[in-house]
C-alpha cells in the first residue's frame, strides 16, 4: 500500500528532516508511529499525501510512483486516502457539516447520500448536535473530531492521521480508537502518528519510532537500519 | 454545476467586501474608459459637422458661357476625391453677401461679385495634400480665375483630428492597461485571501478544475455586474451633462459589447490568478 | 517610534502586493480626478480668452463732437461693470472694415461707416443681464445712434460656463467620491486580511494604540506614494499631450496639495479602518 | 489572583457553555483545569483574559473587575498575564524569535534586553536552533513550545496555559512541566486546562474538573456545587 525506499527529505534552510527512511506499509495494516517532536512524523505523513515531494528516494503509495504523478491524478490518489491533519484544516467558512460533506462533494458523490453519510459520521465521533457550528464555535477537541469524521466519510483506502488525539481526553480517545479500530477491521491500513504512548502501548499493533528523522525502532523488524527495499 | 454555482454564490456571501471592490473596481475602470470613449465618440461627431465645411470655392471668369461651366461642374462632381460641385451664379453671390454681411448690405451690387463654382470634399480626402491637389486641378481650368479653399483652416483641421486621435489612442490604451492591472491584482488578493481554502480544498481531493470553476464563474459575474454598473454610471452621467449639451450615447451593441468586455476581463482576470496561483502550489 | 517604523515597513514587504494594489488604487484615482482637474483648469485658462471679446459696440451720431465724445468715454470707464473703452474714429473703422473683409476691400469708403465706442465688459459682469443693463446704460447718451453687442454670444457663453462648472463640480465631487470609497475599502481589506494578527497582537498586550500606529504610518506613506505616483502620470500625459496642443501643467502648490491630499487620504482611510476594526472585536 | 462568582457564559445559538461557575485561585497557586472535550475549560480561560465577556456573574483578575475594564486596561491587564492558546497563535509573518519577542516589545521593554531574553527562553524551551524559522517552517511541537516561550517571557503574575502539552512527547511535556514548576515556585500563579490525566495524577497540585459547564469536582473543596463565593 505504501512503501518508502532510502527517502530524505531536506526542507530549505532547515537542514533534513528526514535521512534514508525506508518502510512499507501493507494493505489492511495498523501502524503507530512514535517519536519525539521534531523527529519527522509528520513530514513522513506529508510526504505520503503529496503535500511534500522527497528529495531522494523513491515513494509509492496505492500503486503510484509520488515523484511521476501529476496535477489530477494526485487528486485522484487522495480521495482515496483520509487524512487527519496536526492542525485540522477546516475550511473556516462552513459549517461543521459542510466540511465533511465538501470530501464527498469533490468525489462527485450523488447529492442525496452524502447527507446520511455525514450525519452518520457526526454522530460516530460524537458531535450530532454540532453539525452547524462553524469550526470558531468548536472547541479544540470537537474540531480534531470534525477533522476525522471528514477523514473517514469517504471509507478511504489508507487513513493518515497525524496526532488526532491530542485534543481529546480519554473518552473520547477510546471512542475515535474504537472507530478506527472498526475502519481498519473492515479493510482500511491505518498510519497514525502519536505521542500518546499509553495508546501505543494498550494496543498490539506494529509501532515504528522515529528519531532526529531516521527510523530507531519497528516492532515488525528488529534492525530497522539496515535498508529493507534492497 | 449546480455546485460551483453554489460555490460561487457562496463565495460571493463570504466575502462581500472583496466581491464588492472587485466590482467596483472594474466599473470604475470600465467607467473611465467608457467616459472617455463618450468624449471622443461625441468630439468625432462634432468634428464630423466640423470637417464638412471644407470646402473649394472656384471664382469664374465673367465671360464664361453658361454651358462650359455646366459642363466643368459635372466633370468636378466625378472626381474621385469629391463628394458635390455646385455652380454659384453671381446673383447667388450676391443674396449670400447680403444675407452674411448684414449691416453692409446695401453697398453691394452684383457687378462686382464674380460667380463660382463650389466644391465639397468626399470624408477621408480632407486632408491638406489631397484638397490641394484637388484644387490645383479645378484651378487648370481655364475660365477659372482664382481657387480659394483656407488652406489654413484645412490644415489646423487635420492637425487637431492628428491630435486628438493621437491622445484618444495613448490614453485610451493607458485606461485599459490600468484598468487590466487594477482588476487583476484585485482578483489575485481574492485568490490570495483563500490560499489556504484552496490548498485545504486540494489536499482533501478537489482536482484543479474543481477549484478553479467557481472562481472563473465568479470572476465572470463580477465581471460583468462591474460592466453592468459602469453602464448605469455612463448613462447617468451623459444624462446629467446631456441636460445642457446635446451629446450622443453609444450606441446598444458598444454598450453590450462594454458588458461583455467587463465580463471577459473578470473571467480572464480570475483564469489567469487561479491559473497561476495552482500552478505554484 | 522606531518600532513603529519597522513594522511599517515589515508589513509592507510582508504583503506587497496588497500594499502596491493600495498604491496604485490611490494613484489611479487620484490621476483619474487630476486628469480632469488638468482638463478643467485648462477649459478655463482659453474660456477665459474668449470671454475677453466679450464687447459692447456703441455706434456714434456722425455730428457728435470729439469733445463730447472723449468725455462719454472717461465717463464710461469709469462704470464698475467696464474693464475699458475705448473711442474708435471713422478712420479706423475704416481701416479695420478693410483689414477684415479681405476680397471686397476695394468697394468701402470713409463716408459710409460710423464712428463708434468699444467697450469691454469686466470679468465678473459677463453673464448676460450685466451686459444688458450697461449696453442699455451707454445707449441712454444722446449722441448714440445704436448700441451692438451680440447678445446671442454673450447667452451662449454664460450657457456654456453655467454647464462646464456645473459638470465639472458634480464629475470632480463624482471621481472624488468613488476615489475615497476605493481607498477605504482597499485599505479595509489589508485590515481584513491582518485581522487574526491584530486579534493576536491584542490578545499578547497590545494596546490599540501600538496595533494602530504602523497601520496609519502606512496608509500616510501609501498616499503619498500614491499621490506622487498619480502626478508622475498627471505630468507623463500632460507632456504627451502637450506635444501637440499648447497647455498649462498645474502650478507647484497645486502638485504638492495633491500629494499632501494622497497622504491624507490613505492616513484618513487607514485610521476609518483600523478604528471600525478595533471598535468591533 | 482570580476569582469567579456565579459565571454563566452563553454563546449565541450553541447555549451555555458555563453555567454558575464560582472559584477562586490564590497568589502562587498551581491548578489543573481537566474535563472532557466541550466541557468548558477553554471557556473558563478566555473569560480570564477577556477574550470572552461573561452573560452573568462576576469576573475579578489581578483586581480588576472584567465587567468594567476598558481599552487600555485590558492591554495592561494581558501583560500581567502569559497566555498558551490550545490553537498556539502565533503571528505567521514572523519567525519564532520575533514571536517571542513581540510580547516584550508592547510592554515597551528596552531593546537590548530583549535579545537575551528571548535567546534564554528558546533555550528552555529546547529551541535554541530554531528561532529564526518561521511557524509554518516548525512541527506541531516546535511551535507549541514557542507559544509557550512566548507566555513565559514577560515574567508574567498568573500563567494561562489550554493544553500546552497536547502536542509534546513524553520527555519534553516533562521538560515544559519543569519549566512550569520553577516559574510557579518563583510566584507566578498556573491555571492549566489539560487531558493529560498521567501528567495530573503524577503531580500533587490542585484539580478542577469540569462537566458540561459545570465544576463538578475540586480537590480543595469537596461540596464544590455549594457555592464558595457567598
Ligand atoms: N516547511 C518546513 N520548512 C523547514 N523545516 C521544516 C518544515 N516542516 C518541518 N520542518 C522541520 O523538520 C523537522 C521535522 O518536522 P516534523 O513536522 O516532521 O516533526 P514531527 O515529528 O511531526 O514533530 P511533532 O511531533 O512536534 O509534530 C522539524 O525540525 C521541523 O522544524
Ligand atoms: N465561539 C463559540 N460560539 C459558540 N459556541 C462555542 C464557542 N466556543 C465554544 N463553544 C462551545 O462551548 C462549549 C465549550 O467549549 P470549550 O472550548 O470551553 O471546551 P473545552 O473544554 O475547551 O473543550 P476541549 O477540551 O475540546 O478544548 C463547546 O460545546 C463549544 O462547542
Ligand atoms: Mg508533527
Ligand atoms: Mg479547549
Amino acid at each position: 500500500m505504501i512503501r518508502f525506499a532510502h527517502v530524505t527529505k531536506e526542507y530549505p534552510r532547515t537542514g533534513a528532516a528526514l535521512k534514508d527512511v525506508s518502510f512499507r506499509i501493507a494493505k489492511g495494516e495498523f501502524a503507530f508511529l512514535t517519536g519525539p517532536s521534531g523527529s519527522g512524523k509528520s513530514t513522513i505523513l506529508k510526504l505520503i499525501f503529496l503535500e511534500e515531494r522527497p528529495t531522494a528516494g523513491e515513494i509509492r503509495v496505492a500503486g503510484m510512483h509520488a515523484a511521476k504523478i501529476r496535477g489530477k491524478e494526485i487528486a485522484l490518489l487522495r480521495r482515496k486516502l483520509g487524512i487527519v491533519f496536526q492542525d485540522f484544516r477546516l475550511l473556516e467558512d462552513r459549517t461543521a457539516e459542510d466540511n465533511i460533506a465538501f470530501a464527498l462533494e469533490v468525489t462527485g458523490a450523488p447529492r442525496d447520500t452524502i447527507g446520511t453519510r455525514v450525519g452518520r459520521l457526526l454522530t460516530q465521533v460524537g458531535l450530532a448536535s454540532k453539525g452547524t457550528s462553524y469550526p470558531k464555535q468548536l472547541s479544540g477537541g470537537e474540531q480534531q473530531r470534525i477533522a476525522i469524521a471528514r477523514a473517514l466519510v469517504n471509507d478511504p483506502f489508507v487513513l493518515i492521521a497525524d496526532e488526532p488525539t491530542g485534543n481529546l481526553d480519554d473518552r473520547a480517545t477510546r471512542g475515535i480508537f474504537q472507530l478506527l479500530g472498526d475502519i481498519n477491521s473492515s479493510g482500511t491500513a491505518v498510519l497514525m502518528a502519536t505521542h500518546d504512548l499509553e495508546l501505543v502501548r494498550r494496543h498490539e499493533h506494529r509501532v515504528i519510532e522515529m528519531n532526529r528523522g531516521q527510523i530507531v525502532f519497528d516492532s515488525t523488524d528488529p534492525a530497522p537500519r539496515a535498508a529493507q527495499e534492497r | 454545476m449546480r455546485l460551483t454555482l453554489r460555490e460561487a454564490v457562496m463565495s460571493f456571501a463570504r466575502a462581500p467586501l472583496l466581491s464588492a471592490l472587485s466590482i467596483m473596481m472594474i466599473a470604475f475602470s470600465l467607467y473611465s474608459f467608457g467616459l472617455f470613449g463618450l468624449v471622443a465618440l461625441n468630439f468625432r461627431q462634432r468634428f464630423g459637422a466640423v470637417e464638412e465645411r471644407i470646402e473649394i470655392e472656384a471664382f469664374v471668369d465673367d465671360s464664361t458661357n453658361v454651358e462650359t461651366l455646366a459642363n466643368a461642374v459635372s466633370e468636378i462632381a466625378r472626381f474621385p476625391e469629391v463628394a458635390r460641385a455646385l455652380p454659384v451664379t453671381k446673383d447667388e453671390a450676391l443674396e449670400r453677401a447680403r444675407r452674411d454681411m448684414g449691416e453692409f448690405k446695401d453697398v453691394f451690387d452684383a457687378s462686382f461679385l464674380p460667380a463660382s463654382i463650389k466644391v465639397q470634399v468626399r470624408e477621408g480626402f480632407r486632408d491638406p495634400a489631397t484638397v490641394q491637389r484637388v484644387a490645383d486641378r479645378i484651378a487648370a481650368y481655364a475660365f477659372v480665375d482664382d481657387v480659394r479653399y483656407g488652406a489654413e483652416f484645412v490644415e489646423r483641421l487635420h492637425d487637431i483630428r492628428n491630435v486628438a486621435t493621437g491622445t484618444g489612442i495613448v490614453l485610451g490604451i493607458a485606461f485599459a492597461a490600468v484598468a487590466i492591472i487594477i482588476i487583476a491584482a484585485t482578483i489575485r488578493i481574492t485568490v490570495l485571501a483563500r490560499a489556504r481554502e484552496i490548498s485545504i480544498m486540494r489536499l482533501v481531493g478537489a482536482t484543479n478544475g474543481f477549484v478553479r470553476r467557481p472562481f472563473l464563474l465568479e470572476g465572470l459575474a463580477t465581471g460583468v455586474l462591474g460592466g453592468g454598473l459602469a453602464l448605469l454610471l455612463l448613462w447617468l452621467s451623459f444624462a446629467l451633462i446631456g441636460r445642457y449639451i446635446p451629446l450622443v450615447f453609444l450606441e446598444r451593441p458598444m454598450a453590450i459589447g462594454g458588458i461583455a468586455f467587463g465580463g471577459m476581463i473578470g473571467l480572464l482576470g480570475s483564469a489567469l490568478s487561479v491559473w497561476r496561483h495552482l500552478r505554484r502550489i
